[in-house]
C-alpha cells in the first residue's frame, strides 16, 4: 500500500500556507524569514513527491537548486538583518517604516 | 562520466562568461588596487559590458540551442541581452560620479551590477523553468544586496529588508507555481510543456493552471504590478539611486522577457487564462500607479509609481499574446530605459555633495538655471508620459496598436487615459522646472563627463526611438519570431 | 529633393535649432533671427499658394516618403483647398506674432522665441500631414511649445492655465489616438491597413464603426475647437497666455480642431456624420450663444474674447456640420477671419496691456482720445470681429449662415441670434474701453502705437478689408476640395447638393418646396407662420 | 522496499511531527525556539525524502538545510540577543492577522481543492534503477544541468560578496 | 439692362476718395482743406449724380435701367453675389435727395463744427457716411444692399458717438447699433431665405423670377417679406425698434439732419419701395407695413408733443414721418412714399439744420423751455425753420402738403379707411407740435436769462435757405399725382404694383381739405396753448398727470426693453457664467482633476510602510487568481 502522491501534496499545501501565514502575520523579520524558509521546504516536498509519481529526476535537481538559492537568500537576508540591527536596533518590521506614501 | 569540454557551445556561452569574467577580475583587482584605481573599475565594467555587448552582437544572431535548452541564443536573447547590456552600460556610466561620492565600494558594486546583468540575460535566455529562477535570483539576490549598499542608512538597510522579504516570498510563490506545472507536465522545459499541451498529454490541467497562476504572481511581483506591487515605491525610494535607476529598468526588462518566453513559447495554450489574469493587472497597475503617482512629493518615489504605471503598459501588450504586442514590449523597454535613466541622470546631475535633490520641489527653476539638463529633463518627462515625438508616444503606439488588433478596446481606451493622469504629474516636474521661481542653490557645476555622456545617449535615444522608430520596430519584430514558433 | 511643402514645415524647427547656438545676450540678434525665419517661411508658404492650382480637389505638391514601414505610417505632407489657406494663416500669424513679442518679452527671449519657431512647426505639420500617424505627432507634438509658452512667460494663473490647456487637449487626443488606431485595423479589413488619408477615405466602413470613431476623432477635435461645453480650458489659456501665445492660439490653435473635422472626421466617416449633424449643429448653435452670453459679462478684455472665440467657432461648426458648399467654405474663410479678427484683438489687447499692465476693462475708458491710431485699428478689428460687411468677418458668416439656411433654416435662425449678440458684447466692451470720459488718470498719457506695433497691425488689419471686399481669392481655392468633400460626405451623391437650390426645378412653384439635401430636408408650408419654425425637420437617410 | 508496508505509518508520524513543528515556528514567541522547531520541521520532511526516494535530497536537507542553515539562523539569533516577545501576536495587528488568516485559509482551501481534484490519482510508477542516487544527481549535474549548476555558482559567490559587504561594520 | 458709358461708380467713388484722405492725412490738414475735400466731393457726386439722372432720362421710358458689374464678390457653388450698380428711376431719385441734402449738410457743417477739435474726423465719417448711403441706394442686388445697410448703420453709430467721451453718446451709438441688428437679424435671414427660394439675389432676376416661383399670399413670401420688413423697421426706426433714433440725437445736429432725418433712416422706406414687387405678393405683409406705419405715425406724433428737447421733437417727428411713408408703402403708394421721402428729406434736413443752429446759437442749449423769442436775434433761422414746420405740417402749398396727401390718399383709396383716419389724426398732432415747437423756441420771450443768442454764420444760413426753398417748392414736382415729371419718372419702377386707379379729382380735392383742416387745427392749439393762453397747457397737464407722464416719458418703451430684453438677458449671462459656466462646465473638468488627486492622496496612504500589509495585498492578489482560475477551469 502506498501513499497517495496527493497526500504529500496536501501536506505540502499546508506548510506552504503555514509560512504564508507566518510571513503574513508576524513582526520579527528572522521568524518571516524562517516561515519562507518553511514555504521553500514545502514546495520541495512537492517537488520530490511529483519527482517521485512521475518517475523523473528533474524534481530533485530542482530542489538542489532550490537549497541552494535558499542557503544564498539566508546569507544575504541575515546579512541584512544584522546590517539592520546595527543601524536600528530592532528587527520588528513594524518598526520599519520609514519608506511609505 | 562523459564532462568534457570540447563539448561547450563556446559560441553560445562567449558573452556570459565575458560577463561573468568581468564581474570576477573586478573583484579579485579590487582588493589589490590603489584607491585610484579602484575609481577606474566602474569603467573597467564599462569595458566588459561592452565587449560583451560585442560578443552578442557577433555570436548570437545565430540561434543555437545550448545545454539541452538550458540557454538558447536565438535573436531574442541577443535583443533582450542587449536592452539589459544598455541598461547596465548606463547604470555604470552614471553610477561613477555617484560611488565615488558616496563612498561606495566600488568593486562590489561593479560586480554586483555585472552579475544581476548576468541573471537578466539567463532570465531572457533559458527556455527551462530551472534557469529562468536561477537567472531571476541571480538578479534579485544582487539587488538585494545593492538596494542594502548604503549600509549605514537606515532607509537603504529598510529597502533591502522589504525587497528581500518579500522577494523571498514571492519566490516562494513562483517556485510553488513550476511544482505544479512541473507535475502537470512532467517537465519544466517550456518547448516541453507545450508540447506536452499541444498533444494533450498534461496531468492535470487545472493543476497546470493554477500553477500557470502562481507564475503569473511571480513574474508580476517582479514587474511590480497591481497588487504585487506594494514593494517597488519604498524599495526604490530606499535604495541608492543609481540601482533603483537600474532595478526600475532592469527588473522590468527582465521580468517582462521571461514574461514573454514563459507565456508566448510556453502556455500560448492556455492564452485565454492568463490573458485575463493579466488584463485585470494591467488596468490596476496603470491606474494605480499614475493616481498615486500624483500625490508623491519625492522624484523618486514618483518614478517608483510611474514604473508601476509603465509595467501596466507593457501588461497590456503581454494580454494581446500577438507578435505586434510581444515587438512592443522590447520596442518599449529600450524607450523605458533611455527615458528613465536619463531622468535618474538628471537626478544625479544636480546632487550637491551628498546631498540629492529628491524632493521634486528642488527641481524648481532648474530650466532655466540650467538650460541643457532642464531640456533633457523635460524630454524625459515628456517621454515618460508619452507625448511625440518621443520614444515614449512610439512605444505606446504600439502598445495600443496591439491591444486594438486584438480587440482590446477597452485596455486601450484606459490606458491612453492613464497617460493623461501621468501627464499631470510628469508637467508637474517640468512646471517647477521652468515655471516657477528657481531655488537659489542649483549648483552651477558641469556635469561629469561620464554622467554627461549617459544623458547624452538617453536623450539622443529617446528622440530618434519617436523620430525614426522604423528600424527599431523592425528589429524587435525581428527578435520575437522566435517565440512564436 | 525636399519639397516645397518639407521646406515650409521645418523652415522654423531649422531656424530653432540654430537659436539654439545664439548668444542668450544677444537678444536683438535672436529676435530678428527668429522674426527673419518665420517671414521667410511666410514667403515660402505663398510659393505654395503661387503653385497651387484650384481647379484640383484633390492633393497637391504631395511629398511621400517611408516612414514606419512595419506598419506603413508614412512621411507624407499635402496641401489642399481646405489646408492651403489655414497654412498661409499659420505662417502670416507666427511671423505677426513674432514680431509683436519683441518687447513684449524681456525674459529668456531665446527659450521663447525657440518656442515660437518650434510651435509653428508644429502647427504647419499638423495641416499638412496626410498620414494619420504623422498628423497624430504633430497634433499632440504642439502642445509642448504652447505648454511652455504659457508656462513660462504667461500670466499670474499661467501654471494652472497651462497644465489645464495640456491634460485637457491630451485627454481628447489619446482617444483620437485610439481611434486611429482602430481605423487603421478596421482599413486592414478590406486590404492593406494603412494610416494614408487618401487611401482611408476611400473605405466605406460599417455604419456602427464608423459611429465610434466618428466619437473618438471627434471628441479630441471638439476639444480643441472649442465646442461648447468643453471649451473652459480656454479663457484660462487665453487669459494667461502672452499676448503672441494667445494670437496663436486663437489665431491656429483653435482652427485645428475644425480643421480636423474637415480633414478627418467627416471624409472619413461620412455615414456618422450624418448621423451626428444635428447634434453637432445644436451643439455649436448652444456655443454660438452660450459663448457670446457669457462673453457679455466678462470683466478681463481676454477672457471676453476668449469666450468670443467660442461663438465664433461654433458658427465654424455650424457651417461645417451644415454640409453644404456655401456653409463649409464659408467656414473655411471663417476660420481665416477668426484667426485674422481675434488675433488681431489679442494683439491690441496686449498692446494695452504691456502699456498699462491691466486687462480689466473697468480700468479703461476714454481711450479713444489719447490713442486715436489704436482706437481706429480696434474699431476696426471690433467691427470685424462682429461681422460687419464690408469687412472679413461678415462674409464667413454669411456664407456659414445662408449655407445653413438652405438646409435647416431653424438653425440659421436660431444661430443668426448671436449675431445680435456679437454686436452687443463687442460694441459694450469697446464703449467702456475707448469710449466715455477719461477715469482713470494712469490713462492720461498713454503712448499711441509704434512704429512697430503698425508694422504688426497693418497687414493684418489690410487682410480684414481685402478679404471683406473681395474674398475671390480666398473662395476659389477652397471652391474645388469642398466640393469633393462634400460628395464624399453625401455618401457620393453629387445631385443632393444642388448648386443653385431652384436649378433643378425651373418653373415649379417653391412655396411648398422641399429642399432636399441628402438626408435633410425643409419645409416651407402655406399654413401659418408657426409652421415655420416647427416645419424644419431632418429626416435620417439610412 | 522494506518499508514499504510501514510507509503509510511512517508518512503519516512523520506528516504529523511536520505539521505540528511547523505551526510552532509560526506560532513562537522567540526566534529561537522558530528555529528550533523548524530544524525539526526540516528533519521530519528528510524523513519523508526517503520515503520518496530521494536520497540525494535527502542528504542534503540534512546537511545543508537543517545543518549549515540552520545553524546560522541560530547564529545570528544568539547574536542579536533579541529579547522574547511579550506576545507572539499583539493586539494592535489583530484586524490583520485576523485577515491575513482568513486569506491564507482561502489559498489553502483553494490549493486542497485544485490538487484533490487531480484526475489521476498519482499512483507511483515503477522507478527507474538509480532514481534519487547521488551518482545519477550528480551525472545530471554535470551533464544536463551544468549550466544552471554554473549559475548557482554565481549566485553562490554574489551572496558571498553580499555578506561581506552588508555585514561589514564600517566603511572602509 | 443698358448699356451706358457712365461709369455709375464715380458717384460713390467721389466721398469715398474723400473718406480715405480725410481720414488719413485730415490730421494734417488745415481745416479749410478738410472742409473743401469733404464739401468737394460731395459736389462732385452731386454733378456726376444729375449727370447720371440726366442720362437715365435721356432713354426712353420704360427702360431706364443702367446696371454695371463692377467686379465679382462672392461666389460659392450656387451662391453669386458681386458689386454690382443699378441706376433706375428710384435709385436715381435717392442718389439725388442723398448727394443734394448731404452737399448742403456738408457746408453747414463746416459752420456748426468750427470749433470742435475732431473736425477731420467728423468729415471724414461724413463722407464716408455719404459713400455708404450712395452705395446703399445704387446697389444691384440684395446682398449688396444688406452690406452697405449695415455701413450706414456703421457710420450712424460712429456719428451718434461722435462725441465719445460723453457717456451718453456712446451709449446712445451702441443702442442704435444694437437695435439696427436686431432689424438686421431679421434682413438677412430675409436675404437667405430669397437666396435659398430663387437661387439668387439680384434685383432684377429676384423680381423677374418671383411672380414664377412664389405662391402669391403664400406663406412663403410672407415670411420673406415680413422678415425684409423687420430690417426696415429697424433701420427706419418703427415699431418696435424705434427706440435707438431719440436718443441718437447725441449725435451733432448736423449727422442728425443728414442721418437721422433725410438719409440714412429712410433706407429702410427705399428698400420696402425696391422690393415692392415681393411685397406686392404679400398682401398680409403689407397689411402689416401699413399698419406698422399708420401706428408709428400716431405713436410717434404723441410722444413729440410733449417733448421739451428740440431735436427730440424733431426725432419724433421724424418717426412719425417715416410712419406715414411705411402706410404709403403698405397700401401701394410706393411713390407717394418715395415722394413723401424726397419732401421729407428736404423739410426734416432743414427743421434740424434750424434746430442746430439755434443750438449753435445758443451755444448748445436744446431744451425748448429755456428758449423763446429768439426770432429777433435769428430771424433767418426762424424764417426758415418755420417753413420747415409748416412743410413737415403738411400746409398747403409747401412740400409736405403733396406728399403726405398723396399718402393719405392712397390709405383711403384703397380701402384703408381706419389707416386714413390715423393718418388725418396724425397730421393734426403733427400741425400742433411742430409749431409748439416753433412758438417754444421763437416767439414770445426768452426765458433763458444767459442766452446770448446770435445768427448763426453764412455758410450756416445759406444751406437754410437753399433748403427752405426747396422744402417749399420741391412739392410742385410731384403734382398733379398722374402727370407730374416726378411721376412720370418713378411710376414704372412700380408699375403693376396695383396704384389705386384715379378717383376722380373731387375726392382728392375733399381728402386735401380734410387733411389740411386738421394740420391748421392742429396749429391753431398750438398757437392757442403756447402763444395765446400759455396756461392753458399747463392746466391740461394738471387734467390729466398720467397722461402726460406716459407721453413724456415715451410709453415707457425703452423701460420696457430694458426689463423684459436688456436686463434678463445680462442677468442670466451673470448667471451663465458665475452659476453655470465657472461651477458647473469647468467645475465638471476641475472636478474630475480633483476626483483622480483626491484618489491619489487617498490611495497612497494604501502604501503604508508596514511589510505585513504588503504581505495582504500581495496575499489578496494571490487568493483572487487562483480563485478565479480554479473556478474558470
Amino acid at each position: 500500500m502506498h501513499v497517495p502522491l496527493s497526500a504529500y501534496l496536501f501536506l505540502s499545501a499546508y506548510l506552504f500556507v503555514l509560512g504564508v501565514i507566518g510571513v503574513a502575520t508576524r513582526r520579527n523579520a528572522l521568524i518571516i524569514f524562517m516561515s519562507v524558509e518553511l514555504m521553500l521546504n514545502a514546495v520541495n516536498l512537492s517537488f520530490v513527491a511529483f519527482s517521485r509519481f512521475l518517475d523523473s529526476m528533474d524534481g530533485q535537481i530542482f530542489v538542489f537548486f532550490v537549497m541552494a538559492v535558499a542557503t544564498a537568500e539566508a546569507a544575504v537576508g541575515l546579512a541584512i538583518i544584522l546590517a539592520i540591527y546595527r543601524n536600528r536596533e530592532t528587527v520588528d518590521v513594524a518598526e520599519l517604516n520609514l519608506l511609505k506614501w | 562520466m562523459d564532462i568534457s569540454l570540447a563539448q561547450t557551445p563556446w559560441g553560445a556561452v562567449l558573452p556570459l562568461i565575458l560577463l561573468g569574467g568581468t564581474g570576477l577580475l573586478v573583484l579579485v583587482l579590487d582588493p589589490v588596487l590603489s584607491p585610484e584605481g579602484r575609481d577606474r573599475l566602474p569603467a573597467l565594467s564599462l569595458v566588459g559590458v561592452l565587449a560583451t555587448g560585442g560578443a552578442v552582437l557577433s555570436c548570437w544572431p545565430r540561434p543555437q540551442v545550448a545545454f539541452g535548452g538550458m540557454l538558447v541564443t536565438d535573436q531574442f536573447t541577443a535583443s533582450c541581452s542587449l536592452i539589459f547590456l544598455l541598461v547596465a552600460a548606463l547604470t555604470l556610466l552614471i553610477s561613477m560620479g555617484y560611488i565615488r561620492r558616496t563612498g561606495l565600494e566600488h568593486g562590489e558594486y561593479s560586480a554586483l551590477l555585472i552579475f544581476a546583468t548576468l541573471g537578466m540575460i539567463v532570465m531572457a535566455g533559458s527556455l527551462d523553468l530551472i534557469t529562468i529562477f536561477l537567472g531571476l535570483e541571480t538578479l534579485s539576490i544582487s539587488l538585494y544586496i545593492l538596494a542594502g549598499f548604503l549600509r549605514e542608512q537606515a532607509r537603504s538597510n529598510e529597502a533591502a529588508l522589504k525587497y528581500l522579504l518579500l522577494g523571498a516570498f514571492a519566490s516562494g510563490f513562483l517556485l510553488y507555481g513550476i511544482a505544479f506545472v512541473y507535475g502537470a507536465t512532467g517537465s519544466t522545459n517550456l518547448v516541453r510543456v507545450r508540447e506536452v499541451l499541444a498533444l494533450g498529454r498534461v496531468h492535470s490541467p487545472l493543476l497546470l493552471t493554477i500553477g500557470m497562476g502562481l507564475l503569473l504572481v511571480g513574474f508580476a511581483f517582479k514587474v511590480a504590478a497591481v497588487p504585487f506591487h506594494m514593494w517597488a515605491p519604498d524599495v526604490y525610494e530606499g535604495a541608492p539611486t543609481t540601482v533603483t535607476a537600474f532595478m526600475i529598468a532592469g527588473t522590468k526588462a527582465a521580468a517582462f522577457a521571461a514574461f514573454l518566453r514563459l507565456l508566448m513559447m510556453g502556455l500560448p495554450a492556455l492564452q485565454l487564462e492568463w490573458s485575463r489574469v493579466l488584463w485585470v493587472l494591467a488596468i490596476l497597475s496603470m491606474t494605480l500607479g499614475n493616481v498615486v503617482a500624483i500625490a508623491q512629493t519625492q522624484i523618486k518615489r514618483m518614478l517608483a509609481y510611474s514604473s508601476i504605471a509603465h509595467a501596466g503598459y507593457l501588461l497590456v501588450a503581454l494580454v494581446t499574446g500577438s507578435k505586434l504586442g510581444s515587438a512592443s514590449i522590447l520596442f518599449y523597454l529600450v524607450a523605458y530605459t533611455c527615458m528613465n535613466l536619463g531622468a535618474f541622470g538628471v537626478m544625479l546631475a544636480l546632487a550637491k555633495g551628498n546631498q540629492e535633490r529628491l524632493a521634486i520641489q528642488d527641481y524648481a527653476g532648474l530650466g532655466l538655471r540650467r538650460p541643457v539638463l532642464g531640456a533633457a529633463m523635460a524630454l524625459f518627462m515628456f517621454s515618460l508620459a508619452g507625448v511625440p515625438p518621443t520614444a515614449g508616444f512610439m512605444g505606446k503606439l504600439y502598445i495600443f496598436s496591439a491591444a486594438v488588433q486584438t480587440h482590446q478596446i477597452a485596455l486601450a481606451v484606459i490606458g491612453v487615459l492613464n497617460s493623461v493622469v501621468s501627464a499631470f504629474y510628469y508637467l508637474r516636474v517640468t512646471v517647477l522646472m521652468y515655471m516657477s521661481p528657481g531655488a537659489p542653490d542649483i549648483p552651477a557645476e558641469r556635469t561629469a563627463p561620464a554622467l554627461a555622456v549617459a544623458l547624452a545617449l538617453a536623450a539622443l535615444g529617446t528622440l530618434l526611438l519617436g523620430l525614426v522608430p522604423s528600424s527599431f520596430l523592425e528589429a524587435a519584430l525581428r527578435s520575437v519570431a522566435p517565440l512564436l514558433g | 529633393m525636399i519639397g516645397l511643402l518639407s521646406i515650409v514645415t521645418f523652415l522654423p524647427l531649422v531656424g530653432a535649432v540654430l537659436l539654439l547656438f545664439a548668444d542668450r545676450q544677444n537678444e536683438g540678434f535672436i529676435k530678428n533671427g527668429a522674426f527673419i525665419v518665420s517671414l521667410a517661411t511666410f514667403f515660402f508658404s505663398l510659393g505654395i499658394y503661387a503653385q497651387f492650382d484650384p481647379a484640383q480637389a484633390g492633393m497637391q505638391l504631395v511629398e511621400q516618403a517611408p516612414w514606419i514601414a512595419w506598419i506603413g505610417a508614412e512621411y507624407h505632407l499635402g496641401v489642399d483647398g481646405i489646408s492651403l489657406l489655414l497654412v498661409l494663416l499659420t505662417t502670416f500669424l507666427s511671423a505677426i506674432a513674432i514680431l509683436s513679442s519683441y518687447t513684449a518679452v524681456t525674459e529668456y527671449v531665446k527659450e521663447y522665441m525657440v518656442c515660437m519657431l518650434v510651435l509653428e512647426t508644429g502647427m504647419l505639420g499638423v495641416f499638412l500631414a496626410l498620414d494619420l500617424v504623422l498628423f497624430y505627432v504633430f497634433w499632440e507634438g504642439m502642445l509642448i511649445p504652447m505648454y511652455f509658452l504659457i508656462g513660462i512667460w504667461g500670466g499670474p494663473r499661467r501654471i494652472y492655465a497651462t497644465v489645464k490647456f495640456f491634460l485637457y487637449t491630451m485627454a481628447g487626443g489619446v482617444l483620437m489616438l485610439v481611434g486611429i488606431i482602430a481605423l487603421y485595423f478596421a482599413s486592414g479589413a478590406s486590404g492593406t491597413p494603412t494610416f494614408n488619408l487618401l487611401a482611408l477615405t476611400r473605405l466605406s466602413l460599417p455604419f456602427a464603426t464608423q459611429v465610434w470613431l466618428f466619437l473618438a476623432f471627434a471628441v479630441a477635435f471638439a476639444i480643441k475647437v472649442p465646442m461648447f461645453p468643453f471649451h473652459t480650458w480656454l479663457p484660462d489659456a487665453h487669459v494667461e497666455a502672452p499676448t503672441a501665445g494667445s494670437v496663436i492660439l486663437a489665431g491656429v490653435l483653435l482652427k485645428m480642431g475644425t480643421y480636423g473635422f474637415l480633414r478627418f472626421a467627416l471624409p472619413l466617416f461620412p455615414d456618422a456624420t450624418r448621423y451626428f449633424t444635428p447634434l453637432f449643429a445644436w451643439l455649436a448653435i448652444v456655443g454660438i450663444i452660450y459663448g457670446a452670453l457669457v462673453s457679455m459679462v466678462q470683466p478681463d478684455l481676454k477672457k471676453l474674447v476668449a469666450y468670443s472665440s467660442v461663438s465664433h467657432l461654433g458658427f465654424v461648426m455650424l457651417g461645417i456640420f451644415a454640409l453644404t458648399s456655401q456653409s463649409v467654405q464659408g467656414a473655411i474663410l471663417q476660420m481665416i477671419n477668426h484667426g485674422l479678427s481675434t488675433g488681431a484683438l489679442f494683439l491690441l489687447v496686449g498692446m494695452l496691456y504691456e502699456r498699462r499692465h491691466t486687462r480689466m476693462i473697468e480700468d479703461f475708458g476714454g481711450l479713444a482720445r489719447v490713442m486715436p491710431a489704436f482706437t481706429v485699428a480696434f474699431l476696426l478689428v471690433t467691427l470685424s470681429s462682429i461681422g460687419l460687411p464690408g469687412l472679413n468677418g461678415f462674409v464667413g458668416e454669411f456664407l456659414i449662415l445662408v449655407g445653413t439656411f438652405r438646409v435647416h433654416a431653424l438653425w440659421a435662425v436660431v444661430a443668426s441670434s448671436g449675431i445680435i449678440l456679437a454686436a452687443v458684447y463687442m460694441l459694450w466692451m469697446f464703449q467702456r474701453v475707448m469710449y466715455g470720459p477719461m477715469t482713470n488718470e494712469q490713462n492720461r498719457n498713454l503712448p499711441d502705437l509704434t512704429t512697430r506695433e503698425i508694422a504688426v497691425l497693418v497687414p493684418v488689419l489690410a487682410l480684414i478689408v481685402w478679404i471683406g471686399v473681395y474674398p475671390t481669392p480666398f473662395l476659389r481655392t477652397t471652391d474645388a476640395s469642398v466640393r469633393q468633400l462634400l460628395q464624399r460626405v453625401q455618401g457620393g451623391a453629387p445631385s443632393a447638393e444642388h448648386e443653385n437650390p431652384t436649378g433643378t426645378a425651373t418653373g415649379t412653384k417653391v412655396a411648398d418646396a422641399e429642399l432636399r439635401d441628402g438626408g435633410l430636408r425643409l419645409t416651407l408650408s402655406h399654413s401659418s407662420l408657426s409652421d415655420f419654425a416647427a416645419a424644419s425637420e431632418r429626416r435620417h437617410g439610412y | 522496499m522494506s518499508l514499504a508496508h510501514l510507509e503509510p505509518i511512517l508518512f503519516a508520524g512523520l506528516a504529523l511531527v511536520a505539521a505540528i513543528s511547523g505551526l510552532l515556528v509560526v506560532i513562537q514567541r522567540h526566534a529561537i525556539y522558530s528555529a528550533l522547531y523548524l530544524i525539526l520541521t526540516m528533519g521530519s520532511l528528510a524523513g519523508l525524502y526517503i520515503l520518496l526516494e530521494a536520497h540525494f535530497v535527502w542528504a542534503v536537507q540534512v546537511l545543508v538545510y537543517a545543518g549549515a542553515i540552520m545553524v546560522l539562523f541560530l547564529f545570528v539569533i544568539m547574536l542579536l540577543n533579541l529579547p522574547r516577545e511579550d506576545v507572539p501576536y499583539a493586539r494592535r495587528d489583530f484586524r490583520r492577522i485576523l485577515l491575513a488568516g482568513g486569506l491564507a485559509s482561502v489559498l489553502l482551501v483553494e490549493l486542497v481543492l485544485v490538487l484533490a481534484f487531480r484526475p489521476h490519482a498519482g499512483a507511483a510508477k515503477v522507478l527507474t534503477p538509480g532514481f534519487g542516487t547521488t551518482e545519477t544527481v550528480g551525472r545530471l549535474l554535470f551533464t544536463q544541468y551544468l549550466f544552471p549548476f554554473e549559475i548557482t555558482s554565481v549566485i553562490l559567490l554574489i551572496a558571498i560578496v553580499g555578506a561581506l559587504v552588508l555585514a561589514k561594520k564600517h566603511f572602509s | 439692362m443698358a448699356e451706358s458709358n457712365l461709369p455709375l461708380l464715380l458717384i460713390p467713388l467721389w466721398p469715398l476718395l474723400g473718406f480715405l484722405a480725410i481720414g488719413f492725412f485730415g490730421r494734417r490738414m488745415s481745416r479749410s482743406a478738410v472742409a473743401t475735400i469733404a464739401c468737394g466731393s460731395v459736389a462732385l457726386s452731386l454733378l456726376t449724380s444729375l449727370w447720371a439722372v440726366a442720362s437715365l432720362l435721356g432713354m426712353p421710358e420704360g427702360s431706364r435701367r443702367i446696371e454695371q458689374i463692377i467686379a465679382p464678390w462672392i461666389g460659392v457653388g450656387g451662391f453669386q453675389a458681386d458689386w454690382g450698380l443699378l441706376l433706375d428711376p428710384l435709385s436715381s431719385v435717392m442718389i439725388l435727395v442723398v448727394s443734394g441734402v448731404g452737399f448742403l449738410i456738408h457746408v453747414y457743417s463746416i459752420g456748426y463744427m468750427h470749433h470742435d477739435r475732431d473736425f477731420p474726423r467728423f468729415f471724414a465719417l461724413l463722407n464716408l457716411f455719404t459713400f455708404s448711403m450712395l452705395m446703399l441706394v445704387l446697389a444691384n442686388n440684395y446682398l449688396l444692399l444688406y452690406v452697405f445697410w449695415e455701413a450706414v448703420g456703421l457710420c450712424s453709430y460712429l456719428l451718434i458717438g461722435f462725441w465719445f467721451e460723453r457717456p451718453s453718446a456712446a451709449e446712445a451709438g451702441k443702442k442704435a447699433f444694437i437695435v439696427n441688428r436686431v432689424g438686421d437679424f431679421g434682413f438677412g435671414l430675409g436675404v437667405m431665405l430669397l437666396w435659398t427660394t430663387l437661387g439668387t439675389l439680384r434685383y432684377g432676376d429676384v423680381f423677374s423670377a418671383a411672380p414664377g416661383k412664389l405662391d402669391a399670399g403664400g406663406a412663403l413670401v410672407t415670411v420673406l417679406t415680413l422678415l425684409l420688413f423687420l430690417g426696415a423697421t429697424g433701420k427706419s426706426a418703427q415699431i418696435p425698434l424705434f427706440v435707438w433714433l431719440p436718443d441718437a440725437m447725441e449725435g451733432p445736429t448736423p449727422v442728425s439732419a443728414l442721418i437721422h432725418a433725410a438719409t440714412r433712416v429712410t433706407a429702410g422706406v427705399y428698400m420696402v419701395a425696391r422690393s415692392a414687387p415681393l411685397f406686392n405678393l404679400a398682401p398680409f405683409s403689407m397689411e402689416v407695413v401699413a399698419w406698422i406705419g399708420g401706428l408709428t405715425a400716431v405713436f410717434a406724433a404723441t410722444i413729440a408733443l410733449v417733448q421739451t428737447d428740440i431735436k427730440r421733437v424733431i426725432a419724433y417727428s421724424t418717426i412719425s414721418q417715416l410712419g406715414y411713408m411705411f402706410l404709403g408703402c403698405g397700401v401701394g403708394a410706393y411713390a407717394a412714399a418715395i415722394f413723401h421721402l424726397m419732401t421729407h428729406a428736404f423739410f426734416k434736413a432743414l427743421l434740424f439744420l434750424g434746430a442746430g443752429s439755434v443750438i449753435h446759437g445758443l451755444d448748445g442749449e436744446q431744451d425748448l423751455t429755456k428758449m423763446g423769442g429768439l426770432r429777433r436775434q435769428m430771424p433767418i433761422t426762424a424764417i426758415t425753420f418755420l417753413i420747415g414746420a409748416l412743410a413737415n405740417a403738411g400746409i398747403i402749398p409747401l412740400a409736405g402738403f403733396w406728399s403726405k396727401d398723396e399718402i393719405l390718399f392712397g390709405a383711403f383709396a384703397s380701402g384703408h379707411v381706419m389707416l386714413w383716419v390715423f393718418g388725418a389724426g396724425g397730421a393734426c398732432l403733427t400741425g400742433f407740435y411742430m409749431l409748439r415747437c416753433y412758438i417754444l423756441a421763437f416767439e414770445g420771450q426768452s426765458r433763458n436769462p444767459h442766452a446770448h443768442a446770435h445768427e448763426s454764420p453764412a455758410v450756416m444760413t445759406v444751406p437754410l435757405i437753399i433748403l427752405a426753398v426747396f422744402a417749399f417748392g420741391v412739392g410742385f414736382v410731384g403734382f398733379p399725382p398722374d402727370g407730374s415729371v416726378y411721376h412720370h419718372l418713378v411710376e414704372p419702377v412700380f408699375a403693376g404694383a396695383g396704384e389705386p386707379a384715379a378717383h376722380g379729382l373731387g375726392l382728392m380735392v375733399a381728402m386735401a381739405a380734410v387733411s389740411l383742416i386738421m394740420a391748421v387745427l392742429g396749429i391753431v392749439v398750438a398757437r392757442v396753448f403756447y402763444l395765446r393762453r400759455p396756461e392753458l397747457a399747463a392746466r391740461l397737464v394738471a387734467r390729466y398727470p398720467g397722461v402726460y407722464r406716459v407721453l413724456r416719458d415715451k410709453y415707457y418703451v425703452d423701460e420696457l426693453y430694458q426689463h423684459v430684453f436688456v436686463g434678463p438677458i445680462y442677468r442670466a449671462s451673470v448667471w451663465l457664467w458665475r452659476r453655470f459656466d465657472e461651477p458647473v462646465v469647468d467645475g465638471s473638468v476641475n472636478g474630475i482633476g480633483g476626483l483622480v488627486r483626491a484618489g491619489s492622496t487617498l490611495m497612497r496612504y494604501l502604501q503604508t510602510g508596514y511589510v505585513m500589509n504588503y504581505v495582504l495585498s500581495f496575499l489578496i492578489g494571490v487568493v483572487a487568481i487562483i480563485g478565479y482560475l480554479a473556478l474558470a477551469r
